[in-house]
C-alpha cells in the first residue's frame, strides 16, 4: 500500500464513499442487518445512521432474499439502493433474488426497467470462522449475466469504484474481504472521482511472469513477488482485476504476451473457480504465446476448518505463488 | 372481463396452433378478482403478479396488441419477446411485471411501496400472489419486513385452491389464509373472489386504509381456475364435477346477471361487449402475426446500460474463436452470426418438440 | 441411442431406478412438489403414490430451501431422502441448504453423521419457458465440495446412476434435462445394476479430435460428430462424463493425448462454466500434448429469451460444434 | 446451570487468551431455558439449536472437555476441531448439532422429526433458535410444513430480544412471537426463560403434548443474554442499566434462592456444586490443552464417504502441479504438504490478526 497523505482504512474509505454518494443523490440509501444502530457487522456503516437518519440508513430483519428482493424494487421504482449483506456466506439465501431477479429484470423486459442497486458484502477466509462462515463466492458470481462484479483491494480502488457502483444503472456485486478492512492507503478527495468498470491494475512491473491475484491474494501475489524477486530473481508482473465482469482482460493478455506465464491466485474452491476461467481465457486467447501452462493456486477443495493450523492449510499464501511461479518458469531462469 | 376472458381462450387457441409457446397459465375463472382489484386502484398505483397475468395488464389498460405479441415472442411484445406469457410488464400502466418463480415478486412489491414511501408519495402497491406462494419463504420475511417498516402494500393471495396439482388443503397448514396475517400483526381478510363488485368494494376498502394509514394489509381472494394450471395439464387432480359446481359461479356470467337484472345493461349492451372483445383480440392476433420477430442483432441487447461508469461488456462468441471478449459495440455482428445458425433450429421438428407434451404445463 | 430390445424412456428409468430402490430399502422415500398427485411436473414420479402410498411418496409445500433442509435432516437421521426441486431454477432458492447444510455436515462434524441423500432436478432450455425457466447451473454444482454431481444422458445410464446415487452415502446433485425426458434407450433388468460416480462413457471413437459434451449437448455432439465425419472426414472421439463430481479426468486426458485436440460442449453460460473448467484442467495436464488451444462451445451469455428464434440463437447446436472442432484441427484434416 | 455458567465464562477467558478464535458467542444468562428445556426432554428426543450452543450441548451430557476442545480447535473435540464454537455437535447425546446459519437448522429439525415419523417412533425433536431467526424464511417455510405434516417438533424461540445489535421491536412486527404461530394453526406460548422451573414444566408439557399428539407447537422462553453477541461486540445498542435490570433476575441466582429457602438445597450443597463446576472446566481446559492439533494428514478426511458407489475422489493440490486430481488415496500426502506450509501462518502474525478487533463478533 503507499504511505502517502492521506491515509485512510479500508472500511473508512468505503463509508466515505455511501456518504458522499448520500450527500450527492438523495435516492441513495443503505440497508441491511445491523448497519444502523449496530454501525455495521464490521463498522463499515460507522456513522451513517447519525448523518442521514433511519431514513436512508435502515436495518432490516434476518430476511436475506427479501432484503435483496426489496432493494430490486426500490430500484425499479428509481431509487439506488446500497444493501449490505452482512457476509457473502449469506448470499446463497438471496441468490433467487439476485440471480432471477436483479440480474435478469432488466433483459427479460427488454430494457423497459431497470435494476440500478448495489449489494456490498464481505467474504473470504482468515479468521477462524468455519466451514459455513469463510467462503469465496467470486466464481460464482462471475457466471452471471446481468451484473457487474467488483472486488477492490485497496481503500482508494474500494471509494473509487463504490462511488461508481452507486452511479451505475446496472446491479453490482460488490465484493469486500474481511481481511483487508483494516489495511490503509490513500483515497482521493476529489468527490467526483470514480473508477470506471472493467479496468485492472499493474500492482507490480516484470517480464518474468504474470501473477494475478483477486482480492486479498492480490496483497499475498505482491508479497510473493517481492520475495521472487529477492530470492529467485524472477521478476514478476503483478496484476489485480479490480473487476471481474466485465473483467480487463486486455490488460491481462498484453501482459502475458511479454511474460509467457502466468499464475493465477484466489482464495476460492479450485473447481470451476475464477483460476479455471481466467485459465482458460488467458489459453484461448494467448495460446501460442504460452511457454507453460498457466498455474492456479486456490483454497483447498473442502469446507473451511476452524482450527487455525488447518484454516491456514486450507488458504493460499505466498509459499503457494511461489512455488507456482517456479513451476511456471521452470529452470528459465536462475533460482 | 369480457375481453379478458376472450383473449385468454384465444391464447390458449394459439398456444394449441404453436403461434405461442412455452407455458402458458391461463386465470380462466379467476376474472373477477383481477378486474374487481384494478378498478379500485389508481392510475399511479403499482400492480405486480406472477406468471398467470396477462389479464392483470390487460385490465391495468396494457393493450391486447402487445401482450398477444408478447405471446407470440414478437418485437411488439410488452417484453420485445424475450419474457413471454409469464413475463408481462408494462412500467407506463404501472404494471410492474409478471414473474416466473413462485413468491419471487413479494420482496418487490415491499421495495415498490418502500419507494412510495420513500418519496412521500400516496401511492399503494398491490401485489398479487397465489395460495401455493403463501407457504414460500419470501411470504413470511416480506409480510414481516412490510409491517415492520409499515410499507403501503395490499398484499392478494389470489385462492384458486390449487398450487399446481396440489390442493390448498395439502398444501398449507392453515386454510384460511387471511389468517396468515396474524402472524405479521397486520389484519387479514377472506372475500369472495367471484363477485367483481365485492371484490372492487373490500380490496378498494383495503387499499384506500393502506393508503392512509401507511401499513401493509393481506387480501385473500376466495376463486378458481377452470383451466389446468397451464395448457398441457391433465388434470388428475380434480373431479371434474368440481369444476362444473365452480362454472356455475361464472364471475363473468353472474355479473352480467346483476347488471341485466338491475337493468344498468341491456342484452344489448352485453353482446355489444362482447363483439367489442372478440374484435378487439382478433386484431390483437392479426397484429402479432404481423409483428417482427426479435431483429438478429439484438441478442445482448439491453443486458448492460453502458455509461460513464461501465463503459464496455465482453460479448460471449461462440467457436471458432471463441469468448474473444468482444466490446459491447461488436455485440450486433455476434449475435447476427448466431441468429442465424439458431434460425434453422427455431423451424425445425427437433427433439423438443417431441417431448413437449409431456414437459411441465 | 440403441434400438435394442428393452427400450425405455429416460422419464421411466428414472422412475424404475426410485421404485427398486424403495422396493429395495424402506428408509427411501421421495419428496417434492407435485410429486405424488399430480405424478410429478415432467411425470418422473407416475406411479410411485399408488405404489408406495402417501407416507413414501410426499407432496411438499412451494419451499425449497425447506424441502431439501427437511432431506438433509432426516438423512442424518438415518432416512434416505430422494428430493426432487421441480426444476434447476428453483434450486437457487435451496442454496444455502444444499451448500451450508447438505455438502458441509459430514465435513464440519468431522464424519459424526453423514447425509445420504438424493436431490434430483431437471434443467436445460430449448422449450421457450424464458429467462426465469431455462437455466443451467452444472458449473455452479462442480463447485461444492461435499456433493457428487451427476448428469445422465441415456435412459441405461440414468437409471443406473440414480440407483448409485441412491445407495451412495453422500448427498448427490442429480441433474436431469428436460429435453431428454422423452428418448428411449435400453435399460438393465439386473436390480444390482449401478453405474458408479467417475467413470466416463466414450460414445464415439476417433482420432482426430476430441468432444466433450454434457446433457443434452452429449446428443448434439455426437450428432456433430456424425457430420464431421461425412462431410469433413474429420473423427471425433466423443466423451460423455457422466458424473462432473468426481469427474473422470483420466479418460479425457488419454483421450486428448491421443488426438491432441478438443472441444467442450454445454449448455450453460460461458464465464466460470463446466467448460472453462474442464479446458483449465486440459491444460494444465495435457499441455504439451495440445496442438490447438481447447475450443469452448457454450449458451450465450444472456439470461435465455422467450422467443423462439433468439432463444435457438442463445443455445449452441450441431453448427457450433462443427465450427469449433474445424478451428481446432485448422487445416490439419481435409475438410 | 452452574457448569454452563462457568464454562462460558472460562470460554471467554480462553477467548480473550486467543486459546479459543473465531466467534465466541455466549448465552450467559440464557440457562434456565437451555436447562429447563433439556431436563424435560428424554434420552432419545433430538435437540437442535444454533452458534450459541455451549450450554446446549452441555446440557445433553457432552463432556465439557470435548467442548473446550472444540473450542480450541482440537482434535478431540466434538468436531474434530472442524466445526469450532458455532458447530460443536454429538450425535451419542442426540444433541444434533450447532448451525451457523441463522434459521438453517430449522428445516434439519422438521426433517429429523420426519424420521420419527416415519419409523413411527415417539421421539420429539426440540429446536432451538433466536428472536431473530424468526424473521427467516425457513421459520415460514418449516412452520407450515411441520404443522402440515403433523411432525413432532417443539420449536423453541429463545427470545433474548435481541438479534445482534438490533433489538426485538426493530426487526420483528409483533413482539410477542408466540403469536407467530397463529398464521400455521399450531399452538404458541410465551413463557418466562428465566425461571428454571417454570421452563422445564411448560416445555415438558409442550414436548409430552407434541409426542402424544403429534403435531408441532411453537414456545418462545422471554430471556435475556448478559454479554455481548459475542466476545467482540462493544454493545453500543444498549444501556448498561437495561442489563443490570436484567441481571436482577439472575436464573441461576434466583434457582439457588428457591431451592435454598426450600430447604431442598444448603449452602453446602450449593458450594459443593459450583466447586465441582470448577473442577470440571478446569479440567476442561486442561484437556483442550494438553490434546492434538488435528492431523496434518487430515484434511480431505472425511469429506466424502468412499464406496462401492464412489470409489474416489479428486483431491485439489497447489501449484506446482496443480490440481492433478489426486485420489482419495492419496489425499494425506497431500494435506500434509499443505498443512505443513500453512503451520507456520498459523502461528504468524498476519494480517488477519490486525483486523481481528474489528471483526464481526
Ligand atoms: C420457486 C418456485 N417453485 C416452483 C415453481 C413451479 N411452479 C410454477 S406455478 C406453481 C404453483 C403455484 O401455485 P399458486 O401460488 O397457488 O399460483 P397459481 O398457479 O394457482 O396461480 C409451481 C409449483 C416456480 N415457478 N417457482
Ligand atoms: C442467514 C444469516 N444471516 C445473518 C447472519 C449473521 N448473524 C449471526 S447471529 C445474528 C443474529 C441472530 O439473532 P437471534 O436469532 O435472535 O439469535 P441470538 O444471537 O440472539 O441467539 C446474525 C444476524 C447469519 N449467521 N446467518
Ligand atoms: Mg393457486
Ligand atoms: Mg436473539
Amino acid at each position: 500500500m503507499s504511505s502517502g497523505g492521506n491515509e485512510i482504512r479500508m472500511r473508512e474509505a468505503l463509508r466515505d464513499a455511501m456518504a458522499e454518494e448520500m450527500r450527492r443523490d438523495e435516492n441513495v440509501f443503505v440497508m441491511g442487518e445491523d448497519v444502523a444502530v449496530f454501525q455495521g457487522a464490521f463498522k463499515v456503516t460507522e456513522g451513517l445512521l447519525d448523518e442521514f437518519g433511519e431514513k436512508r440508513v435502515r436495518d432490516t430483519p434476518i430476511s436475506e432474499n427479501t432484503i435483496v428482493g426489496v432493494g430490486v424494487g426500490a430500484a425499479m421504482a428509481g431509487l439506488r439502493p446500497v444493501v449490505e449483506l452482512m457476509t457473502v456466506n449469506f448470499s446463497l439465501l438471496a441468490l433467487d433474488q439476485i440471480v432471477n431477479h436483479a440480474a435478469a429484470i432488466p433483459y427479460m423486459f427488454n430494457g423497459n426497467v431497470r435494476v440500478p442497486m448495489v449489494i456490498r458484502m464481505p467474504g473470504g477466509g482468515g479468521h477462524q470462522l468455519g466451514p459455513t462462515h469463510s467462503h469465496s463466492f467470486e466464481a460464482l458470481f462471475l457466471q452471471i449475466p446481468g451484473l457487474l462484479v467488483a472486488c477492490p483491494t485497496t481503500p482508494g480502488d474500494a471509494k473509487a469504484l463504490l462511488k461508481a457502483s452507486i452511479r451505475d444503472e446496472n446491479p453490482v456485486i460488490f465484493i469486500e474481504h474481511e481481511s483487508l478492512y483494516g489495511i490503509k492507503g490513500e483515497v482521493s478527495e476529489d468527490p467526483d472521482h470514480i473508477l470506471r468498470f472493467g479496468e485492472a491494475a499493474i500492482r507490480r512491473e516484470g517480464a518474468d511472469v504474470t501473477i494475478v491475484g483477486i482480492l486479498k491474494m492480490a496483497h499475498v501475489a505482491e508479497r510473493a513477488a517481492e520475495e521472487l524477486s529477492e530470492k529467485h530473481g524472477i521478476e514478476a508482473e503483478v496484476i489485480d482485476p479490480r473487476t471481474l465482469r466485465p473483467l480487463d482482460l486486455d490488460t491481462i493478455l498484453e501482459s502475458v504476451k511479454k511474460t509467457n506465464r502466468a499464475v493465477i491466485v484466489e482464495e476460492g474452491w479450485p473447481h470451476g473457480g475464477v483460476g479455471a476461467n481466467l485459465s482458460t481465457l488467458i489459453t484461448e486467447q494467448a495460446f501460442d504465446w504460452l511457454d507453460a501452462p498457466v498455474q492456479r493456486v486456490t483454497g483447498a477443495d473442502v469446507h473451511m476448518p476452524y482450527s487455525r493450523r488447518m484454516e491456514q492449510a486450507a488458504m493460499p499464501h505466498e509459499e503457494n505463488v511461489i512455488e507456482a511461479v517456479l513451476a511456471a518458469t521452470q529452470g528459465a531462469f536462475d533460482g | 372481463m369480457c375481453l379478458i376472458r376472450r383473449f385468454e381462450e384465444e391464447a390458449g387457441r394459439q398456444y394449441q396452433r404453436a403461434k405461442a409457446g412455452g407455458f402458458l397459465h391461463l386465470a380462466i375463472g379467476e376474472e373477477a378478482t383481477i378486474v374487481g382489484t384494478t378498478s379500485a386502484m389508481r392510475d399511479d398505483d403499482y400492480l405486480i403478479g406472477t406468471y398467470r397475468t396477462h389479464g392483470h395488464a390487460l385490465a391495468r389498460g396494457t393493450s391486447a396488441d402487445a401482450v398477444m405479441a408478447e405471446l407470440f415472442g414478437r418485437d411488439t411484445g410488452t417484453s420485445g419477446g424475450r419474457g413471454g406469457s409469464m413475463h408481462i410488464f408494462d412500467a407506463g400502466r404501472r404494471f410492474m411485471g409478471g414473474y416466473g418463480i413462485v413468491g419471487g415478486n413479494l420482496p418487490l412489491a415491499a421495495g415498490l411501496a418502500l419507494a412510495s414511501q420513500y418519496r412521500e408519495e400516496d401511492v399503494v402497491t398491490v401485489c398479487m400472489f397465489g395460495d401455493g406462494a403463501s407457504n414460500t419463504g419470501n411470504f413470511g420475511e416480506t409480510m414481516n419486513l412490510a409491517a415492520l417498516w409499515k410499507l403501503p402494500v395490499v398484499f392478494l393471495v389470489e385462492n384458486n385452491q390449487y398450487g399446481m396439482g396440489t390442493a390448498l388443503e395439502r398444501h398449507s397448514a392453515v386454510t384460511d389464509l387471511s389468517q396468515k396475517a396474524a402472524g405479521f400483526g397486520i389484519e387479514g381478510e377472506r372475500i369472495d373472489g367471484m363477485d367483481v363488485l365485492e371484490v372492487r368494494e373490500r380490496v378498494g376498502r383495503h387499499i384506500e386504509e393502506v393508503r392512509e394509514k401507511g401499513r401493509p394489509s393481506l387480501v385473500e381472494t376466495f376463486t378458481y381456475r377452470y383451466r389446468g394450471h397451464s395448457a398441457a395439464d391433465p388434470e388428475v387432480y380434480r373431479d371434474k364435477s368440481e369444476v362444473e359446481e365452480w362454472r356455475e359461479k361464472d364471475p363473468i356470467e353472474s355479473f352480467i346477471k346483476v347488471c341485466t337484472d338491475d337493468g344498468v345493461l341491456s342484452e344489448e349492451d352485453v353482446e355489444a361487449a362482447r363483439r367489442e372483445a372478440d374484435r378487439t383480440v382478433e386484431a390483437a392476433v392479426e397484429f402479432a402475426d404481423g409483428s417482427p420477430e426479435p431483429s438478429l442483432d439484438s441478442l445482448y441487447e439491453e443486458l448492460y446500460v453502458v455509461s460513464e461508469t461501465m463503459g464496455w461488456y465482453a460479448v460471449d462468441e461462440r467457436s471458432p474463436e471463441p469468448h474473444r471478449g468482444e466490446l459491447g459495440e461488436d455485440a450486433p455482428e455476434v449475435a447476427r452470426g448466431l441468429a442465424e445458425s439458431g434460425a434453422a433450429h427455431a423451424e425445425g421438428e427437433d427433439a423438443e418438440q417431441q417431448s413437449r407434451p409431456g414437459v411441465r404445463d
